[in-house]
């Protein structure tokens, strides 16, 4: 199974990564039957509060190395071919996407399955931290991701 | 010995420090880690630990070198 | 909630679809926190046989309003703000997509369940059919999916 | 009265037919419509129904001017 992990401060344009890491993935064609895919976008509003932009802070080396485990641990519990995350990090705007998770994989309770588990993962242990900024200019840490299931 | 420690996020503002090497006795754990970096600040009860980038608990017992990290509950995705 | 539904035979190039619908519905822009997507694409091998190329029947007029009243339960049963199904009929070569779901909503939850909920019906119950060429020449109908939990 | 009577995919080369109109008395069952409609063959037991695009059982009473679709299981997506 193929393992790609990206942590960067580009913006982060997920239709296009997804068409580009298929053209580098073409031996895999006429394998894959099913892709399952999450994006998460940044909001304007978070907890009651109008968002007006947002930090995000990573922890180089372990970030990768957690999203890297747990990309070959979906690997253990389902037949996939191939994963992908990519994560931005540092300054974000509303509306931008922050993260995708895609999954190939030859029937679709694969992909369905373990996209959501590395998704899950991710948010509840991955070492990302968020700051977002308010419309009166102050700043705050985000506590707690919301659970998944 | 010695041990490299980090702090991250709210944690770090909190500390008021990013990382530091922290000179400690030959027997010492994480949480010991904390008291000697942390500069006597009780570690708050929710902190996650990682030694050398992996997740273990504050009672794990540290090696010269380690790289010993503290940060809030994770918030990414 | 949004709701566009399409049956077409023309190629399908899911991420530039993706990106086309997502321009063409920006309105959106800033309330979106997930987008959870499925694609299926057909695989040059099924049921022990290596296929070369499929044929896929519908019922026009019945599939597209099955497929738009599933999307409108999946919105009574998630908080959604968008859905599109694209569905390919008619002659069809491996490694090409078949079908596109895509689920738009505030919280991942939703997007992951919606999707896979309307995947699913898609397959058990909205009128298609494949038939397949095999590499000998033989054509046989698919008989059945296969299910999806 | 008259039905519109549709067969699709492997039920459409099995009857030989891909749709007719077809004369039937005016109490009549989707079930009764078959078998007016498909030469005399038996209705297979996993044929669906589907009465003016909606799925419905053999049982259900149609009326004229109905679009009565036979058709095998689904294989999309």
């Amino acid at each position: 199974m193929r393992v790609r992990v990206e942590i960067h401060n580009d913006t982060l344009s997920p239709w296009e990564e997804l068409a580009s890491h298929e053209q580098a993935t073409a031996e895999l064609k006429g394998r894959i039957g099913a892709a399952g895919v999450f994006v998460g976008t940044m909001r304007d509003f978070n907890e009651a509060s109008d968002v007006i932009a947002m930090h995000l802070e990573h922890y180089p080396g372990m970030t990768e190395t957690h999203l890297e485990r747990i990309c070959a641990e979906a690997g253990k519990r389902w037949e996939l071919l191939d994963t992908l995350v990519v994560h931005r990090v540092g300054e974000i705007l509303p509306a931008e996407p922050i993260v995708l998770v895609a999954v190939w994989s030859e029937h679709r309770k694969d992909a369905f399955e373990a996209c959501r588990f590395i998704m899950e993962d991710l948010k509840s242990k991955a070492p990302f931290w968020k700051k977002e900024t308010l419309t009166d200019g102050s700043a705050r840490w985000v506590e707690k991701n919301t659970a998944g299931y | 010995m010695t041990v490299d420690v980090k702090f991250f996020a709210s944690l770090r503002e909190q500390v008021g420090c990013e990382g530091a090497s922290v000179e400690i006795g030959e027997v010492a754990t994480a949480a010991d880690v904390w008291l000697a970096a942390a500069g006597g600040k009780p570690m708050p009860p929710n902190v996650l630990v990682a030694v050398n980038m992996e997740y273990t608990d504050p009672n794990r017992e540290v090696k010269s070198g380690d790289e010993v990290a503290f940060f809030p509950p994770v918030t990414g995705g």
